[in-house]
């Protein structure tokens, strides 16, 4: 890493980085099937927590938002919304096929089939489901971001609010939410 | 002029010390609490991670000034706590505040900052905040029944209000008030169970039920504050009781060997128990834990 | 010298009968004549309080026959108070019924005349110092007193005053045994000669004879068993009638009980016994009254409780206790008019006066709810009113007899007299008005007569030494038994000189 | 002519003044009751001196007025309270029905708690406490709810109590044949032990009617709640002391020369460490503002009972010290309750919440009297507090410090019910349009408040004039002596406790809040209540959020037992059994002539049998 | 049981002239009946024959008969007996009668498929939105809703995911079954 880089971290960042990656606190938003993965993860057999990944009980304490599995249109409403209510830095991890592609409802009539239209995802895991080991393997790369400072998902967002927002009243067409307030 | 910086002086030090021994606690609670749960666990200086990325967090946000000045409180409190509290037996090193009375003057500074952040709980207009703070205030006026009678027991025994010269007591005698007066000691210990609020009284700020309760609407700064005042509070607590029932510490390291013992009790307490709800917390520190403390007052004055 | 006493007996009758004659002439003279016979009474009775102040009791002998065999009229300082307070009380009611329910002709004539014949002879009761001559006098009254009762001619009306008229019958009848017994023992009828002599009388006919009088003033004086006939007569009679009885009739009547116990036998044990028969009374009617769900009623058993007062008081016997009944009975006489001239206002158009048909009154009638106010929380006795002050001369006269049961008694049932009347008193300024009634305004007569007694109760209980010094003297009269005998048997022997 | 005359004068006349000119104009009228209430406090702090007598007669009494330090104490408290209620009252009544009535019975009542403080003789004092009852009567009448059951309440216990002093008072005046109160109290070794016991309770009754304490107390939540906030300041925060001040002169001036007046102390002490919990409780379970505060009010007066009756000099300079500030703390809580409803029409704290951002600064002055209340330093409310326990482990009362602290202890939790319930928690909708209240209503509550804050700091401002009352009763004077027995005092040396404390307090807030402040100061940013994590969802405006129903039920179901079974509930089953009593009574006046003529007989005849031993 | 089954299907065929049974074995008995007696049969089976519980109410979108089939399934706790009311809704003015008068629980179920099928109970009273949302669409569970189309023009799609999309033919060629024609055009 260059002193001189443009991109290089100074030394704050990298110190903060370290911390932050080390402190992950997620908020599981249990959607679909992927809920169920999140227990074997968290307790003593793949224990998360020894990488620092904790659950926070509610968006404002939260720094990584998971996605566990396909959004219908009105819980894609509720997670925009909790996403929204985060607190800088933060970071999404979509979990499963269904939020890359739509996965097996790729056709259903209610549900999104590509997150990354609605929200900036750092991270993609790939699985229908995926196994617990890949979800450490997603927070391991996630960590790695957070360090490289490259975990901008939030930044993109506000960035570009417009896109995003676009996308997202296209499919919730009843757009009943307060202006974007971190 | 010359006694004030003293103070000062003596405040910063003790809050330095308190702040990592507290934070350390506060890992080696999840670390312990991991391996009894047969987890490898975070590391035991994962709390200062966490309390970094809260410091580090960007944004925050606020629902009124209470909630912006709901931390402050608490902080205030914690730090009284240890200006208070005597954190050796020599006062030389951290010179602090003690005076004869500070005992009652303790137990009501001791509710000042959560009575604070209650306040900003309430603004924040999230009901689970409200709800865990009714169910806190409600379980401190549990706690404090057996609390507040193994201090009169003490306070009738030794005749005195002040946590030096009970201090001192034990110094002169060698015997540690634990010993001397067990029954104090125990209402003491079970009250302490839930004033660190870990479980069986972990209710008021419940993850899977009230979201944190009073910290629920609380992210980056405000959490990074009042962490570092529940860390620091948590020691001062500790070294109240250490203070109180045995004997003081000569030096850092027997003090921090001395609370992280007593530190064990309500730690592995926790660990192993269920949680009760509010009205059977209340029932337990009225059940008990008082007549241990009617015992002591008992034995305070007969004896 | 502006008159003497008996011209107190000789004008209002002289005037009863004048009215209807006067009335063919002048209608209006029917309701005017009686006011100014009650006037020119009032400055003469204050003339003669002055005098008897000055220069002691003026005994007066009529038709020329002396002590112990006339007939004569003492105006004592006692008498002269009663007599004062009757006749102020007369004439208050007379500016209040003035025009009250606009009564034609022929019935203001009755009611002008019987009114004046009950007002003569409640002052001839307490003027009078024979014995016999009293038991006329109180003839006189009762049957006034039992027309005036069903002077409303109304069913309910004619029951009570025929209730009225049996109860005191036994009264008469009592009365005259008692008089029968006395005189066929000592051969006298003259009271002072009867006190004078009392002690020649045999024990067990004394006592026969002070029982039957007892019995037969009691009914008079409302004591408890024998009251029977008083919730309906005050209920049924018109309302200054009702303010007539209780602030002149009743006070005739105990004056003459007092006067037999106090001066005519010296039995012992009477004023034990009075106290606990007050007691009794005054305990079960204040306990009747909270129930009452009639205002007048309610009234009335408030009265029967007070005069049970009177009698405790009485009963202590000191100089205290016997200040402590007047200054009671003056008190009760002015507030409890007070309370039926206005409380009458405040169920006017009413024909069962219920208490619930005054609510919310308030706000139609201001002054009258605010007389009939001032009137409640004075008779409880709340300082500084004048109620307060007797209450106070009671419980300070029970003190120094060590009567502490007395005073216990006294102010528990205190506290039950406040809950009824206040009860009464919120309803009326905090309930909401009953649709059907329709409140009638006062007239401005009835308003100058009930402002009168009010201002009364606020000089009294501002300003008590306005009236104790009256009391005292009087109080002092009732007790020096000797002095009485004395003036009145001396008069005789210088008029024989 | 006397000056003690002329305030009274004053009062009177303004008071009748007031009543009249309300048929003139209601500008009058406000100008006529405030200027009575100045030129009373002006005329008496100025022109009244301690040690001023007069005497005069009447009825034949002997009656003296006067004034001493012990007085001047309470009317301190009657006067600044009263002037505050004045000011306040004038904005909070603005448009009410009545309000020459009501503005004459707060002047009588003012009067006649003067009048208390001021008579040097029984009768007087008698007087003007009956006058108090029935002043306060009338307001606690004035709006006209619930009269039959509060007001009949209110008036029944006080004349119970007074009718219970009345009947002490004529035992001393039929004993010693004078009415004065230092002559009774110097009599009064020389009674007979059976006065000498009767005496104090007969009077205590009296005083804990209106002291509200234990089991005489239910009159009080109805009263309370049921008078204009704008005199429930002064119910709570002056007249119900007028029962502490009769307290204090009982307990130290006759109780202190019984043999056994331990058992006197003990049991009034406990009687008000009960009160003070069993308020407290009820407090904590009530929904209604006035009603919360009202039973506070008696908790609060229990803890000063319990000084009172310790009685140690410590213990006494706590009650005077906490009995002002009661008058404070309580004062501008009332008062905010009464902005409170005047500004929204309702005092439920389920159906008003988040008025913090609209009112702020009845949210200041109710959180600086809150914080006095739960005797949280660094505000007044500890320094009595403090001084309380330090006497009660001084004179060994340690159960009742326990009892004591439990009771402050829970009253936290009414403390936060009352900032959460009006001022916290979520803004709502239908409250948006709500004003501050009319600075006439906000200065007034805003200097007591302050006043809280003040005595925190510098409590030797009320400290003096109450050790100069304890002067008057006997006590040595606590002024150096006591100051540095204390703990309080011991280690700084200084008269003026607890400052270096205050200044550490606020120094490490002020400190934190700065931290807090410039952190991120530009990425800080105030949401709306509404912009809470609720799952994810968005309340709707018209959905209530706020938790205020069953506010504390844990609580209540853990101390349940306790409140199953209110004293309000013996009263009413032996009201209604004496009911029925009277029922029965009035049955003996059954209508019929011919039983009356019975009775009549049956009178005659009882009487000739019994004739001998009636007449013996 | 065969008793219990045969007294049930005697009493409501006395009662009720229009229905039509259906035997099956074990506890299960079907009626079919006009729309116009779906309240007063279910009233009747309810309040004299003791089937106390509602167990679920569903629908069958008869695309060729142009009808929707609405079941009700109520179960009998002292008898141990399901009895399934049959009934059908024109599909062109699907309005039938609310019966949550009588079970409580009937009105979720009600609301159900008035979203998913557009079924108009009258006097049913509930919120408009129950299960979709901000739904614009057609009611989805009607067998002419596609909602692949629907899907492909509402949610972007991810290129790249060619495979499988339509596996009909493939189902066909591996069961050998011949699948009709309309099952051609609405199912995959």
């Amino acid at each position: 890493m260059m002193i001189n880089d443009k991109n290089s971290q100074k030394i704050v960042d990298i110190i903060q980085n370290y911390a932050r990656k080390h402190s992950l606190w997620i908020l599981a938003y249990g959607t679909g099937c992927g809920a169920i993965e999140i227990p074997p993860t968290m307790t003593s057999r793949y224990d998360a927590e020894r990488l620092g990944v904790r659950g926070a009980a509610t968006p404002r304490q939260a720094d990584v938002l998971l996605i566990t599995g396909y959004l219908t249109t009105k819980t894609l409403k509720r997670v925009i919304r909790v996403y929204e209510q985060m607190q800088d830095p933060k970071y999404v991890i979509g979990f499963g096929s269904c939020t890359i592609n739509g996965g097996m409802y790729w056709d259903s009539y209610n549900t999104i089939k590509a997150l990354d239209r609605y929200l900036p995802v750092d991270v993609f895991i790939n699985g229908c489901m995926p196994r617990p080991e890949a979800v450490l393997a997603g927070f391991a790369k996630l960590q790695e971001l957070i360090q490289a400072g490259k975990a901008d998902g939030a930044r993109k967002y506000k960035e570009n609010l417009e896109w995003y927002r676009a996308n997202q009243k296209k499919v919730i067409p009843n757009w009943r939410m307060p202006e974007y307030n971190w | 002029m010359q006694e004030i910086l003293q103070y000062t002086w003596g405040a910063l030090v003790s809050f330095v010390v308190a702040f990592t021994v507290g934070i350390t606690y506060m890992g080696l609670n999840r670390k312990i609490t991991a391996r009894v749960q047969n987890r490898i666990g975070p590391p035991w200086y994962q709390n200062f991670f966490d309390v970094l990325k809260l410091g580090s967090k960007e944004t925050s946000i606020h629902h009124g000034v209470m909630q912006h000045m709901g931390p402050a409180f608490i902080m205030v409190t914690a730090v009284m706590s240890l200006l208070i509290i005597p954190i050796l037996n020599d006062n030389r090193f951290f010179p602090n505040l003690n005076f004869h009375g500070d005992l009652v003057f303790l137990l009501y500074i001791m509710v000042f900052g959560p009575l604070g952040m209650a306040l900003g709980a309430g603004q924040t207009g999230n009901p689970n905040s409200a709800i865990g703070v009714t169910r806190g205030l409600s379980q401190m006026v549990g706690f404090e029944i057996p609390w507040v009678m193994a201090l009169v027991a003490l306070m009738i025994q030794y005749k005195t209000t002040s946590i030096v010269d009970l201090m001192n007591l034990q110094a002169e005698t060698g015997r540690w008030l634990m010993f001397t007066s067990p029954f104090a000691f125990l209402a003491a210990v079970l009250a302490m169970l839930g004033m660190f609020r870990y479980a069986p009284f972990d209710i008021v700020g419940a993850p899977q039920e009230l979201a944190s309760g009073p910290m629920s609407e609380n992210g980056g700064k405000y959490l990074f504050v009042m962490m570092s005042a529940g860390s620091v509070f948590a020691f001062a607590k500790l070294t109240l009781y250490v203070d109180l029932f045995m004997g003081g510490a000569n030096n850092l390291i027997i003090l921090v060997v001395k609370t992280f013992i007593l530190y064990l009790i309500p730690m592995l307490y926790g660990i192993v128990s269920p949680r009760y709800r509010t009205e059977q917390a209340i029932r337990y520190f009225w059940g008990w834990p008082s007549l241990f403390g009617l015992l002591a007052i008992l034995q305070a004055v007969f004896l | 010298m502006v008159g003497t006493p008996v011209l107190f007996i000789a004008i209002p009758l002289l005037a009863a009968f004048l009215i209807p004659l006067l009335g063919f002439v002048w209608k209006e003279s029917v309701r005017i004549l009686p006011g100014l016979v009650l006037l020119y009474l009032l400055y003469l009775a204050v003339n003669l309080m002055g005098q008897v102040a000055h220069s002691g009791t003026i005994v007066e002998v009529i038709a020329g026959w002396a002590p112990p065999w006339g007939i004569n009229l003492v105006f004592s300082p006692l008498t002269g108070l009663l007599t004062t307070l009757m006749i102020l009380m007369g004439f208050i009611i007379w500016i209040y019924s003035y025009r009250f329910k606009n009564i034609d002709f022929r019935e203001a004539v009755k009611y002008f005349i019987l009114l004046l014949m009950m007002i003569t002879g409640s002052v001839g009761i307490v003027l009078t110092g024979d014995i016999f001559n009293q038991f006329v006098f109180i003839e006189i009254t009762s049957i006034s007193a039992y027309a005036l009762t069903a002077f409303y001619k109304g069913r309910d009306s004619a029951e009570a005053s025929f209730k009225y008229l049996i109860i005191g019958s036994l009264s008469s009848m009592f009365l005259l045994l008692a008089i029968v017994l006395i005189y066929s023992q000592l051969g006298t009828l003259n009271m002072a000669d009867i006190a004078d002599k009392a002690h020649l009388m045999k024990p067990g006919f004394k006592i026969l004879a002070l029982i039957f009088f007892i019995t037969g003033l009691g009914i008079e004086a409302e004591i408890f068993p024998l009251n029977g006939w008083t919730p309906d007569a005050y209920a049924q009679a018109p309302g200054p009638v009702g303010a007539a009885f209780s602030g002149i009739v009743v006070k005739a009547g105990v004056y003459a009980m007092i006067r037999v116990i106090f001066t005519l036998f010296d039995v012992s044990g009477t004023h034990q016994f009075l106290i606990i028969i007050g007691m009794i009374t005054l305990i079960i009617a204040e306990m009747a009254a909270v129930k009452q769900d009639r205002l007048k009623r309610m009234l009335a058993y408030s009265s029967i409780g007070q005069m049970g007062l009177v009698i405790v008081a009485f009963g202590i016997g000191t100089e205290e206790g016997v200040f402590a009944a007047l200054f009671l009975m003056l008190n009760h006489a002015i507030i409890k008019s007070l309370l039926f001239l206005s409380g009458s206002y405040l169920v006017y158009n009413s024909t069962e006066k219920y208490i619930h048909e005054t609510d919310g009154l308030a706000k139609h009638l201001p002054i009258t709810s605010f007389l009939f106010a001032l009137g409640a929380i004075a008779i409880v006795g709340m300082p500084p009113f004048a109620g307060f002050w007797s209450k106070w001369s009671i419980l300070s006269a029970a003190a120094h007899s060590n009567m502490i049961l007395v005073i216990v008694l006294i102010l528990s049932v205190s506290i039950i007299e406040l809950v009824y009347y206040f009860r009464v008193v919120n309803r009326i300024y905090f309930f909401p008005k009953q649709k059907e009634v329709e409140p009638k305004r006062p007239t401005i007569n009835a308003l100058i007569a009930m402002s009168i007694l009010g201002i009364l109760i606020l000089v009294i209980g501002f300003y008590p030494d306005s009236v104790t010094g009256y009391l005292h003297s009087a109080s002092q009269s009732l007790l020096e038994k000797g002095k009485y005998i004395q003036d009145v048997l001396s008069t005789g022997q210088l008029f024989i000189q | 002519m006397n000056m003690i005359y002329i305030v009274f004068i004053v009062l009177l006349g303004g008071a009748l003044l007031t009543f009249f000119a309300n048929r003139i104009s209601g500008l009058l009228r406000d100008t006529f009751f405030l200027l009575t209430i100045l030129a009373t406090t002006v005329l008496f702090f100025t022109k009244i001196h301690i040690g001023d007598t007069v005497s005069f007669t009447l009825a034949g009494l002997n009656l003296k007025w006067g004034l001493d330090a012990f007085g001047w104490y309470f009317s301190l408290i009657v006067l600044g309270l009263g002037t505050m209620a004045a000011f306040y009252a004038l904005s909070y009544m603005k448009g009410k029905d009545r309000l020459g009535y009501f503005y004459f019975s707060f002047l009588i009542s003012i009067l006649s708690m003067l009048g208390i403080l001021m008579s040097h003789d029984l009768v007087s004092f008698f007087i003007f406490w009956e006058v108090m009852t029935w002043s306060s009567y009338l307001i606690v009448i004035y709006s006209g709810r619930n009269v039959q059951k509060n007001g009949i309440n209110y008036i029944l216990l006080s004349a119970l109590g007074a009718y219970a002093m009345l009947t002490a008072i004529v035992m001393v005046y039929a004993n010693i044949h004078t009415l004065s109160i230092s002559e009774m109290i110097n009599t009064y070794p020389q009674f007979s032990h059976v006065q000498q016991v009767w005496l104090p309770v007969l009077f205590l009754m009296a005083f804990s009617v209106k002291a509200a304490m234990m089991p005489l107390h239910v009159w009080a939540p109805g009263a309370y709640s049921d008078a204009p906030m704008a005199y429930t300041s002064v119910f709570s925060g002056a007249l119900s002391k007028m029962g502490i001040y009769g307290m204090v002169i009982v307990f130290v001036s006759m109780i202190s020369y019984l043999p056994d007046d331990t058992l006197f102390k003990e049991t009034f002490a406990w009687l008000g460490a009960i009160t003070a919990i069993l308020g407290t409780l009820w407090a904590i379970a009530q929904d209604d503002a006035r009603k919360l505060l009202a039973y506070s009010s008696i908790a609060q007066l229990g803890y000063i009972i319990t000084g009172v009756a310790v009685g140690t000099d410590l213990a006494m300079l706590s009650a005077l010290f906490l009995a002002a500030l009661h008058a404070l703390f309580k004062g501008t809580l009332f008062m905010a309750v009464g902005a409170i409803e005047r500004q929204t029409g309702t005092v439920k704290f389920t159906e008003v919440t988040g008025l913090i951002r609209k009112m702020p600064w009845t949210f200041i002055a109710s959180l600086l009297a809150i914080i006095a209340l739960a005797g949280i330093p660094p505000l007044g409310g500890f320094v009595g507090k403090w001084m309380l326990y330090e006497s009660l482990i001084n004179s060994n009362h340690y159960i009742l410090v326990i009892a004591i602290f439990f009771a402050s202890t829970a009253a936290f939790l009414y403390c936060y019910k009352f900032l959460f319930g009006f001022f916290l928690g979520q803004e709502e909708k239908e409250w948006e349009n709500v004003k501050e209240a009319p600075a006439l209503m906000v200065l007034p509550m805003l200097i007591l408040a302050a006043g809280t804050l003040v005595l925190g700091t510098f409590p030797g401002i009320l400290l003096k004039p109450a050790d100069a009352a304890m002067q008057t009763l006997g006590y040595a004077s606590t002024e150096g002596h006591l100051w540095s027995m204390s703990i309080l005092f011991n280690e700084w040396g200084d008269q003026v406790l607890l400052r270096p404390l205050v200044y550490a307090i606020a120094g490490t807030f002020l400190f934190f809040l700065i931290i807090l402040t410039v952190k991120g100061w530009k990425n800080t940013r105030y949401v709306s209540t509404k912009d809470i994590s609720s799952s994810g969802e968005v309340p709707l405006e018209y959905e209530n959020l706020t938790f205020s129903v069953n506010f504390y039920q844990p609580f209540l179901r853990a101390v349940g037992p306790v409140m199953k079974k209110r004293m309000i509930y013996y009263y009413r089953e032996f009201g209604s059994g004496m009911e029925a009593l009277f029922d029965y009574s009035r049955r003996i006046y059954n209508g019929n002539g011919q039983t009356y003529a019975i009775y009549v007989m049956i009178f005659l005849v009882i009487i000739l049998l019994f004739k001998n031993s009636i007449f013996g | 049981m065969e008793e219990i089954k045969s007294t049930i299907i005697q009493r409501i065929k006395t009662h009720f002239s229009d229905a039509t049974e259906k035997e099956y074995p074990y506890n299960r008995v079907d009626f079919s009946v006009k729309k116009e007696t779906i309240p007063a049969i279910l009233f009747y089976l309810k309040d004299e024959m003791g089937f106390k519980h509602l167990s679920h109410i569903s629908c069958i979108d008869w695309l060729e008969e142009n009808e929707f089939e609405v079941v009700f399934i109520v179960w009998s706790p002292t008898d141990k007996i399901k009895v399934f009311v049959h009934t059908r809704v024109d599909r062109e003015n699907p309005v039938m009668d609310n019966v949550d008068m009588i079970w409580r629980q009937a009105n979720t179920y009600e609301r159900e498929m008035r979203e998913m099928f557009g079924i108009q109970f009258t006097g049913l009273e509930a919120p408009e939105e129950f299960l979709l949302e901000d739904w614009e669409g057609p009611p989805p569970m009607r067998r002419d809703f596609d909602t692949e189309a629907y899907a492909t023009n509402t949610y972007w799609e991810r290129p790249g995911r060619e495979d499988a999309k339509d596996i009909r033919e493939t189902i066909e060629k591996r069961s050998g079954e011949i699948l009709p024609d309309f099952a051609k055009k609405y199912t995959r």
